[in-house]
Order: structure tokens, then C-alpha cells, then sequence
């Protein structure tokens, strides 16, 4: 028995399995993806990481580390903790600035077999504008995810993340310079997550991925200092899966864009759990540190449940539990 | 390769007060593994602890495809795998990294600090194989720390040891670099601005060890003229580069340009000359 | 070595020690505890149940189930979900009610050896007035925690306590009410917990505690359901505890009264991260389910970290990490 | 009590593909159990899983300072528990709950579904050694699931025990309520309006097994004037009443009073006539 997911195989076992006749495709409005696993922004670079590890063509898509205008050294060190059932993060949108990505990572980058959504992240409306003009239909890149939720930097996400307003206007500019699928990524930082994916519905964002982390601190009692350097951080893993859920489950009931959901996904049971609760697709973070087969394997449970059940199509389960 | 290892041995190296472990694994990684590389080490089933830990290969059995890792119970993680039981398996990620360079000639000087040493070894039986002129300064607690750390394995390896103690119970009383000083200094180079390129091609360098001193022994040893690595650790998550939580910051010798180096993926060995120590930011 | 404080002995074990001269009395205010460690409201019933477990008379004080104005049976079953290092409840209030609790439960509740603090919820102002009423100086009751942060009742304690204006009138009017220090409870569902602090300290609180549960769900994939009747529940344990310590940090540097720190707490390292985060006392609530010795082994280890670090007193470690 | 137990022996009481596991504990806690009394068990030294697991005293040896606790590997933490090695201690709270009432005299009929057997064994011999006629009427899935689940310590015990058996493939086919309607329905008093307290004078009932099946055998009990007593089962935090987490409803004979009691205080056993199956709310 399986007790946790954990146990793994080289996934050579996994490519020789018939796949009968479920049907993996799932419709995320204008996006196509060949099945509903995805890979989380910021837990699998560009791509090729993990590629030694997952085979990245039996993905449904991946999302790239966040990108801003101008290159980013992100926060100073230490940028994790381990928490109970988690993890917390401060890396602070490290990252190579739009122009050294199009240059040096992007023509990698579109050769990946599998959907590329490209993540990004900004200080300002001008930021999310020159980073939604970079990324056309065409560019090798198949979606925008705007991370209008990032807790770390100061005067960044946060602020476009919490105020409904300024959120939808920031998905409105993003929708009016791009051809491409937008996805707006919600924080969990509020109070109200229906208003906030309403504003997003409302700036015309084509589907809504969630969570993002929630902020959290650790302390070392020993230094008396909190572990990061950045003091705060973003807490994902398995211990937030409960909030992500709920969330998903609430904003199921309140908007007609799909949902990809995410926050804590190891196993394909907890990826059921979201589809379950209404989301179309699942995506998958921290669980790769812990298992990199884990979206192999949650591929397969979720098949096998589906033909278990008797579903013709794993997008027959979404938002089943409600 | 992310798979199965087989527990072959799993005991103390020495005195359980050091708490230091020796533990033999059965893995397709000793195929591959190369001198200054590690594995990312699923300790428990659970999740708890969640993350795995990075932990270097200290020994290299090709044919019997076996490593060996080293290493100090110290919190959680480390606590549960000292549980683990012959005959078990342990998921592992592997091999890791970019390790350490071995020198095409001349001299070959290994500083370690503690359990620095453990990556170590490798790279001295490689140097050996390949006739280089190896040899080990290394600087710890006191006497039973370094017969509970594996000195036993050097010594086999017949391999040159210099051992500085804190308390002086063996070797050189003081610090590693004191012992340095003492024993090589005399020999190298005394005047600072020799050329640093006639230097490195007779005398390479490689630490590990506690930060404050792995940039002291560095520092002394590029300003010798060295060419000098230095292995670095950082909490981690993906260990594969993917997460960017393990970042060093690194400067470009040419270019001046400052950027982050991945320790997981770009190291743990990086050139002593180009990690920036005291980076704000 | 404790892995993580599961490892416990009968308490007998804990009576000899010698407590040498750590002062471990804590000023909350106008509230005065023997040592800082409560347990925390809805987790430790009227007092006695745990009694047999841990000592009450070694506890710095403990916190009655929330009471409300009539009796309420609480939410249907199941009422309870274990998560990743956590658990959601969704008990729902289930209390006798203030006449009953006066008639039946406070003649005990009067004799507990340790300083009792009735927690408080209402749904609707005149709610919280009738409670408030009802216990003044001299009745049993040392303080009044006002729950304005209950996530499980539809038109209930949500509404006061993600809201600063509501929560400042609730707690107003509570502390008009009665002559007793009053602790207001902050619940963690907002976007702006310092926010929440300053209108409650504004209201005249004389204490905080935090955090509240996180709203939470989870899923029975094959009965295809979330798993509490209630479906949604509140998050404790571990799990959530780099959220509650990530918002007493905030919290300590926004006001200027003291904070009962909560959430997650099984250990005396995590009750540490607290006090050095800026909470002046601990409670623990989930912790005891795991380990009814929990608080007792916490104060342990506190006192012991005091003496290790030699600090005179435990309210010496208060904000060291900031 | 909380403390640790001392696992005596822990094995698979029949065919492993039951998965009922026998785990027999050295601990306190057979001082004072009570037949229906149970013990909240950690499983695990970490946090997953965190919460206890509610395990029924299955055999009670008093000198021994023994309990037995027979249970069924279900998901996460009997898994864990199964795991558990003899020699190795788990830490335990009980006994806990209020159990089965002991006739003073009479007939008792032991009713159970599946592996709602296991809190009724103590119970059984509690009833024999007051010389009670004690019998046990038990339905389940076949035979393969009777003789992993413990019928042999039953006919140790020299209880009399009757089975149904949902293949019939030992004892009558069909379920529990068809089989003592047809054994014991002849014996009871036909006329439903009986006095209750006639009756129950002369017949008890202890009933525990999946919710429907107890309500039904209850009902059917109560009908035929006997005294019903069920055991039940509910998720629980804390296993002392302090939680609010368990809890179910019940109705005041007397009162007519709606109220909740907590399955691990105030039961898991109460009086069939008490308890509200359906209440919604
Ligand atoms: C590349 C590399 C190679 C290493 N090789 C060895 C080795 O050969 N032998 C050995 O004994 N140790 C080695 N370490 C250190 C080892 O990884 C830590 O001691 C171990 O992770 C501690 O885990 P814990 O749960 O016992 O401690 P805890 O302090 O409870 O760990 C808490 C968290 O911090 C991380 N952490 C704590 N200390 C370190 C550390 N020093 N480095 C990185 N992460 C840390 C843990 O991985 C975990 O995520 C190496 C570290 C790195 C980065
Ligand atoms: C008073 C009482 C006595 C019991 N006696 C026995 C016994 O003698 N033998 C036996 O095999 N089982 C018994 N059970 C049921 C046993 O507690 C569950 O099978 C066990 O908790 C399942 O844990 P798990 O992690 O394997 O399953 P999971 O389904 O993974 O558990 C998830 C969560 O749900 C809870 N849970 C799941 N099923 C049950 C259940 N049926 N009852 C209560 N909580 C549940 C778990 O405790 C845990 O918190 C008893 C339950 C109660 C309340
Ligand atoms: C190390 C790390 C870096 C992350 N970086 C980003 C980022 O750049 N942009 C973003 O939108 N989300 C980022 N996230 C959030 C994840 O994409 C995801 O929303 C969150 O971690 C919850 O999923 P999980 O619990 O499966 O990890 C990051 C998460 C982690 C752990
Ligand atoms: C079963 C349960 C019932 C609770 N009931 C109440 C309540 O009645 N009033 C209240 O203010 N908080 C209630 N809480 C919240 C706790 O008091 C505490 O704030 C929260 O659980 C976080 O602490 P912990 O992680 O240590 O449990 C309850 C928590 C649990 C688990
Ligand atoms: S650990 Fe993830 S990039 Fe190094
Ligand atoms: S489990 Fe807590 S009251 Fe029963």
C-alpha cells in the first residue's frame, strides 16, 4: 500500500501502461491541455530540471519560475524552512529579467513537449504591460499565469493580490496586450477569495489558478532570529492543502472560468480532492521536491480512478463534491 | 536517477557521542558518481519530516555499486534516517551537483573543517589513482571527534593527514588554518604578488567546511596564488535547480558582473575566487 | 532525544523538579498568570476532562469551550478531519448555554486550581452583551475571551472578526460590560491581521489571542463529499503554525498590548518561536489531542531554554527575535 | 492513565488479506479496563499522522497487566500501526469511555457486525464468569473474514456463537438481523406490546457493528421489550470530552429532551433507546 505517495519507481514503469480509453484532455477555455497535471511556478525552473527525473512530454503543462521586467537577485539567504507538512519560501522572484530569458531560455524553453505557461510577476501596471507584451501566441509560449500574489516583495504582488480593484485592472491590461490565454493566480492572503476571483473573472482572466502560498514565518529559537533572511516567507506543502481546497471549492461556486487548482498536492488522491472541489486542472509544487514522479503519479491515480468509477473523462469529476 | 537504495551497512563510525554514521548503500548513483557530488535523501515515509536531505557521497564503490555516506545526526531528519535499518531501501535522488575538479598535475592540498571532510575522500583516492601528490589538513574538535569522523579511512587510504584539534588532544593544537600556516605556508610562494597562473598549475586547493572557515582557508590560498574550490552548503529543496532556495552569490572574474550560483545544481564546488562570502542582498 | 515532543511520561515524573528561580509569572495586562502556559478554548472542555492527563494546577491558566447565550447542539457529524500535521473541526459551537453553564458547570469550573478564561461567541451584539453581563469580577471567571473569530457558524463570529470596524464595536461593548480583563481572539482569514489587532486594541482590549482556526475543507474522494458534514471546518495543529507565528510577529509591532500566542503549538521549541516572535503567553489546543502532557512538557522546556540562556524570567524572551 | 505500553506480540490473526491484526500490550491500563472501554493509541513518533486512533480493549488479563487490542489495517495510521514491533513501546490513554452494562442476571445476547466483534469479547466473558447465558450472534462478509477476525477465541471462550455469512459460506447466509430472527425470534415474546419491563429483566442485548446494522438490530430488540445497549463510533480529537468532536444524539426517555452525548465519554456504549439515529443537525 501506497501510505503516502512517496514510494516511487524510475518511471520507465510507467511509459509501457495501455491508457484504455480515458479520455485526459481538459478545456481550460481557449487552453488545451493533453491531460490536467501541471508543474507550479517557481518549483520547476524552465523545464528542463526535473527532466532527468519526469519525462516532461507526459505533463500537461508546466509553469515557469516568475518573471519580471528587469533581471532579479531575489533575497538574500536563507530562502527555505521545513514547517510541519510544509515549506517556507523567500526566494523573492529570483530571476534572469525578461530580455536575458528571451534570449538565453526561451529557444529551450520552446522546445519542451508539453504546454508552456509562462509566469509573471511586476512592481507596477507597467511592469505586468511589458511583461504581457513579451508573450504572444507564436512566442513558444502557450499561456500567461499573472502572479498578482506573491507574498514576498514588499511593494510588488501583494498589493495587486489583496484589493479586488487593483486586481482586475491589472488582469484587464494583461488580457488587452496579449493574444494568449490569461490566468490570473490568486493569493490566499484575504478575506474573501470569491470577491477577489470575481474581480479577476471580471478583468477578463480566462481561468483562475490557486493558491498561491499563504505567508508564514518560522524562527530559529536558538539564533532567536526568523530562520529566513527575508524574516517572512510563503508556506505551501500538504499543510495548506485543507485552505486551497476550501478556496477552490468557494470560487467553484462563483465563477464560470475554470480553475486550476494547487497547494499541497503529493498524491493523486489529494488531486482529486481539488477536481472534486471544482477544479479543472491540478498543479503541482512543492510535491516534486518530495517525489519528482509525483505528477506521473498523479496522472495515473486519477486515470485509474476515473476508470474505476466508471468516467469516461477525468473532466467528468470537476466539482463533483459539491 | 531518482530510485531504490539498498542498506548494506548502517552503523557509528566511531563513538556515538560524535553521532556520526556511516551508512552503505547499494544504488545505481555509484555508477556515475563523481568526487564532490551528493544525493537528496528521502529520510522517512511520511511527511515528516516532507523534504529530503542532501547528503555527499564519501566513498565510491564502482564495481560494487556501493556508496558510502557520512553523516552528523543533528536535528529531525537526520535523527529518523539513523533509524533506518539494514536491509531497507531509501528513495534517493542522484548523483548531484557539479563537484570538484581533479587537477591534471601537480599538487593537490584537501582542507577540511569538521564533517567537511566527508565529500573529501573521493576526490583524494581519485588524485591518488591519477599519481597526484595529495594530502589532508584537517581541523576539528578533538581527538575523538577524528576517530569517530573516519580518520580510520584515510589512514587505510594511505593518504597524508595533518590534523589540527581545539583542545590539542591530536595534532596541532589550534585551528586548521594555524596548521596551514605551519606546515605549507613555509613552502609556498612567500611573495603575494607571484603570478597567480605559475602557481595554480602546481598547487590546487579544495575546502570544505563550516563557511567562516572555508572563505578564511580560500582567501589564504588564492592569495598564494592557488587555484582553489570550495564545496558550500544551503538548505535545499528540489536539489536540482529548480527552486533557486539554495542560491550563493558568485562574481564573474572578468566581467565584474554579480549573479547567484545554484549550490545544488552549479556546485556545491564552486572556484574559491569567484564566491562573494559577505553579499547583502 | 525527543523527536518531536510526542514522548511523554506520567506527569508524576514532572511534580519533583526543583524549579530553581526562573520567574515564570507573566503580566497580561491586567491579568496575571502563574506561568505562561493556557490551553486554548474548544480543545480543553470546562477544565476537569483533561484533569486525570496533566495537572491543572500546573498550568498558567485554561480557557473554557466558547459559550453563547442559549444552548446550541453544534453542527452535524462528522465533525472532525485529520489533514497534513493538522485537523479541521467544525463543532459549531456546540455549548449548554449560559444558564445551564452557570447552574451546572461553574460551581466545578470556580474550583479549578488556575486562572479560567471564559471564551465568549455571539451572533448578533446583544449576543456578546448578555455573556459580557454575566461574568464580572469575583464570579469564578479570571477573564473573557471574546471570540469574534469562530469560522464555523454561517451569521456568526465571521462577521465581527474579519471586519475591523465590528470587531473594535464587539469588543467595546464586551469591555463596557464587565469589570473582567478582556482578551479579544483574532481570527487569522483576513487580509490584514495588524489591521484587526489595532481596531480590537482601539476597542479597549486588553489582551489579544491569536490565531483562530483557518477555514479549511477536505475531500472523501469516494464518497465524493467533503469529509465534514459542516463540509467547511477550522485548521489547527502544526500545520498552521508558520501562519500564526508570521501574524503575532506583525501584530507585536502594531500594538501596544500584550499577545496570548497560538496555533500549532505540541512542543516547547514552538511555543519558544512564539514568545520570541512577541506573544507574552501560549496557549496550546490540537497540541493536547496528541499529547495530553504537552503543557506541562512545554513550560518544561521553557523554563529550561530561560535557564540555558540565562534569562531571569520567561517574560525576558517576550519580542527577542524582532 | 497515559503512558507507554510494551508490545507483547503483534501478528495477523488469520489470512493477512483481512488485514485484522492482533496487538497484544503490557500496560496499566489492563488494571482497570472495563468490557467496551477502549484506548486512544499514538501510532506514529511524528506528526503523520497527528491524531490518535481509537482502538477497542479486545481481551482483558488482569494479572498479565495485558490487553489485547484486535483491529483492521483500514487507511494511513493502522497501516503505520501495523508496522509496530514487538519489543517496542506505543504510548496509550485509557481506558477510556463508559462501556457495557453487566446484566445482574438473565439472558445476554451479544449482536455484532463485522469487526464490531472485538469490544464484545470482554464483555462475553464477564457475562460467563457471573454465569450469565451469554451468546453471540455475528454477521460478516465469510468465512475467511471469521477466522481472521478472531472466531477462534470466541470458541476458546466456549461461547456459543452463531454466524451469518453474506455468501454463505459458513454459518446462515444472509445478514445478522435475518439470523436472529430466525434463532432468537422465536424464543422472544410475540406480542410487541409486551411491557418493557418484563422483559428486559430476562433478555439484555449488547449490539456493536457498522451504524445501520446496529440501529436495525437495536430497533428490533427494543421492540421485543428487551435492554438494548449499542456501541458507537465517531471520529475523535481528544477521546475525553473535552473536544466536542465525537459526539451523537440522543433523546431523553423521560424528558423527551434532545441532547448530545460524546461517544468517547458518555459512551461509545449507550442505551439503544436513547439514541437518535437520523437526527439531522
Ligand atoms: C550539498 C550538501 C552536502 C552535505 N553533505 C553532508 C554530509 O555528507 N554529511 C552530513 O552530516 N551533512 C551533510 N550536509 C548537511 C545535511 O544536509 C544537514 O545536516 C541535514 O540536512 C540536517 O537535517 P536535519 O533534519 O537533521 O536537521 P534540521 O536542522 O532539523 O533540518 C531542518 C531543515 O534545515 C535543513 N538543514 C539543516 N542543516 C543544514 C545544512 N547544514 N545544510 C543544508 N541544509 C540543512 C534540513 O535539510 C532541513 O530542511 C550536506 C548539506 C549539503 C547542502
Ligand atoms: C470507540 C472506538 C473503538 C474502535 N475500536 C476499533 C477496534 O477495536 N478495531 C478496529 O479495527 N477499529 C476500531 N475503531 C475504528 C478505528 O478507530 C479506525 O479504523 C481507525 O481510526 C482508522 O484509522 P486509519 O488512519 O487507519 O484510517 P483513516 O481512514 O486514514 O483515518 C482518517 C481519520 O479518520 C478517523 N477514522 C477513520 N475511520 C474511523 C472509524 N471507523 N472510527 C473512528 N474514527 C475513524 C481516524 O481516526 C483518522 O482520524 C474504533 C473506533 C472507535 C471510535
Ligand atoms: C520555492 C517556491 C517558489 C515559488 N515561486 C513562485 C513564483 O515565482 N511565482 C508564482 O506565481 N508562484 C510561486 N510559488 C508558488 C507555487 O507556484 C504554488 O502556488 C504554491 O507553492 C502552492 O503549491 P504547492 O503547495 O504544491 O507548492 C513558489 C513556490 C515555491 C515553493
Ligand atoms: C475542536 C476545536 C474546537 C474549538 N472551539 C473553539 C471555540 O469554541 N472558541 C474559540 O475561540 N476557539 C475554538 N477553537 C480554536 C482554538 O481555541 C485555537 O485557537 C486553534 O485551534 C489554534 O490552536 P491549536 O493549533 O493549538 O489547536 C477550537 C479548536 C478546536 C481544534
Ligand atoms: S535546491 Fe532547488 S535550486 Fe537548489
Ligand atoms: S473525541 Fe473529543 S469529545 Fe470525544
Amino acid at each position: 500500500m501506497k501510505v503516502n505517495g512517496k514510494i516511487e519507481d524510475n518511471y520507465e514503469n510507467y511509459t509501457e501502461k495501455s491508457k484504455e480509453d480515458i479520455d485526459l484532455t481538459v478545456e481550460l477555455g481557449p487552453l488545451t491541455l493533453r491531460n490536467p497535471i501541471i508543474t507550479c511556478s517557481g518549483t520547476y525552473g524552465f523545464g528542463d530540471e526535473y527532466a532527468p527525473y519526469c519525462p516532461v512530454e507526459k505533463l500537461g503543462g508546466i509553469t515557469l519560475k516568475g518573471l519580471t521586467p528587469e533581471q532579479r537577485l531575489g533575497n538574500p539567504l536563507p530562502r527555505l524552512a521545513e514547517t510541519p507538512a510544509g515549506m517556507l519560501n523567500s526566494v523573492g522572484l529570483e530571476n534572469p529579467g525578461l530580455e536575458d530569458f528571451l534570449q538565453s531560455y526561451l529557444p529551450k524553453v520552446r522546445e519542451l513537449p508539453t504546454t508552456v505557461i509562462a509566469n509573471i510577476s511586476g512592481f507596477s501596471l507597467r511592469d505586468y504591460e511589458i511583461m504581457a507584451n513579451a508573450f504572444q501566441a507564436g512566442s513558444g509560449i502557450d499561456a500567461i499565469e499573472v502572479n498578482i500574489s506573491c507574498p514576498n516583495v514588499k511593494h510588488g504582488g501583494m498589493h495587486f493580490g489583496t484589493h479586488p480593484d487593483s486586481a482586475q485592472e491589472v488582469i484587464a491590461l494583461v488580457k488587452a496586450k496579449t493574444n494568449l490565454p490569461v490566468i490570473a493566480k490568486l493569493s490566499p492572503n484575504v478575506t474573501d477569495i470569491v470577491q477577489m476571483a470575481k474581480a479577476v473573472e471580471q478583468g477578463g482572466a480566462d481561468i483562475i489558478s490557486m493558491i498561491n502560498t499563504l505567508l508564514g514565518m518560522s524562527i530559529d529559537i536558538e539564533r532567536r532570529q526568523p530562520i529566513l533572511a527575508n524574516k517572512v516567507g510563503g508556506l505551501s506543502g500538504p499543510a495548506i492543502r485543507p485552505v486551497a481546497v476550501r478556496m477552490v471549492w468557494q470560487v467553484a461556486q462563483a465563477v464560470n472560468i475554470p480553475i486550476i487548482g494547487m497547494g499541497g498536492i503529493l498524491t493523486w488522491q489529494d488531486a482529486a480532492e481539488f477536481m472534486l472541489a471544482g477544479a479543472r486542472a491540478v498543479s503541482i509544487g512543492t510535491g516534486n521536491f518530495v517525489n519528482p514522479l509525483a505528477p506521473l503519479e498523479v496522472l495515473e491515480g486519477i486515470e485509474e480512478y476515473c476508470r474505476r468509477h466508471g468516467f469516461a473523462a477525468v473532466s467528468d469529476i470537476v466539482g463533483l463534491a459539491h | 536517477m531518482l530510485g531504490k537504495a539498498h542498506i548494506i551497512a548502517h552503523d557509528f563510525v566511531g563513538d556515538p557521542l560524535y553521532k556520526i554514521r556511516r551508512l552503505i548503500l547499494r544504488t545505481e548513483v555509484a555508477r556515475e558518481a563523481q568526487p564532490g557530488q551528493f544525493v537528496h535523501v528521502q529520510v522517512a515515509k511520511g511527511m515528516d519530516p516532507l523534504l529530503r536531505r542532501p547528503i555527499s557521497i564519501a566513498d565510491i564503490q564502482r564495481e560494487a555499486q556501493e556508496i558510502t555516506l557520512l553523516y552528523r545526526i543533528k536535528g529531525k531528519g537526520t535523527e529518523i534516517l539513523s533509524e533506518a535499518k539494514v536491509g531497507e531501501e531509501l528513495s534517493l535522488m542522484g548523483p548531484l551537483g557539479h563537484g570538484f575538479t581533479l587537477p591534471a598535475r601537480g599538487e593537490l592540498i584537501l582542507v577540511a573543517g569538521g564533517i567537511g571532510v566527508f565529500p573529501l575522500l573521493p576526490l583524494a583516492k581519485a588524485a591518488q589513482e591519477k599519481n597526484l601528490d595529495v594530502s589532508l589538513y584537517w581541523g576539528g574538535e578533538n581527538k575523538g571527534f577524528f576517530t569517530s569522523s573516519g580518520l580510520d579511512l584515510w589512514q587505510e587510504a594511505r593518504i597524508p593527514v595533518f590534523l589540527s584539534s581545539m583542545d590539542g588532544s591530536i595534532g596541532e593544537k589550534g585551528n586548521v588554518l594555524d596548521l596551514l600556516k605551519k606546515q605549507v605556508g613555509s613552502r609556498l610562494n612567500h611573495g603575494e604578488g607571484a603570478t597567480q597562473a605559475a602557481q595554480s598549475e602546481v598547487l590546487s586547493v579544495a575546502v570544505c567546511g563550516p563557511q567562516v572557515m572555508t572563505q578564511v582557508v580560500s582567501d589564504y590560498f588564492l592569495q598564494k596564488g592557488a587555484a582553489v574550490e570550495v564545496s558550500l552548503e544551503e538548505r535545499m529543496g528540489c536539489a536540482v535547480g529548480a527552486c533557486l532556495g539554495c542560491v550563493c552569490t558568485l562574481k564573474d572574474k572578468v566581467s565584474g558582473r554579480i549573479y547567484r550560483g545554484k549550490v545544488c545544481k552549479d556546485g556545491p564546488v564552486f572556484k574559491g575566487e569567484e564566491v562573494l562570502w559577505d553579499y547583502e542582498g
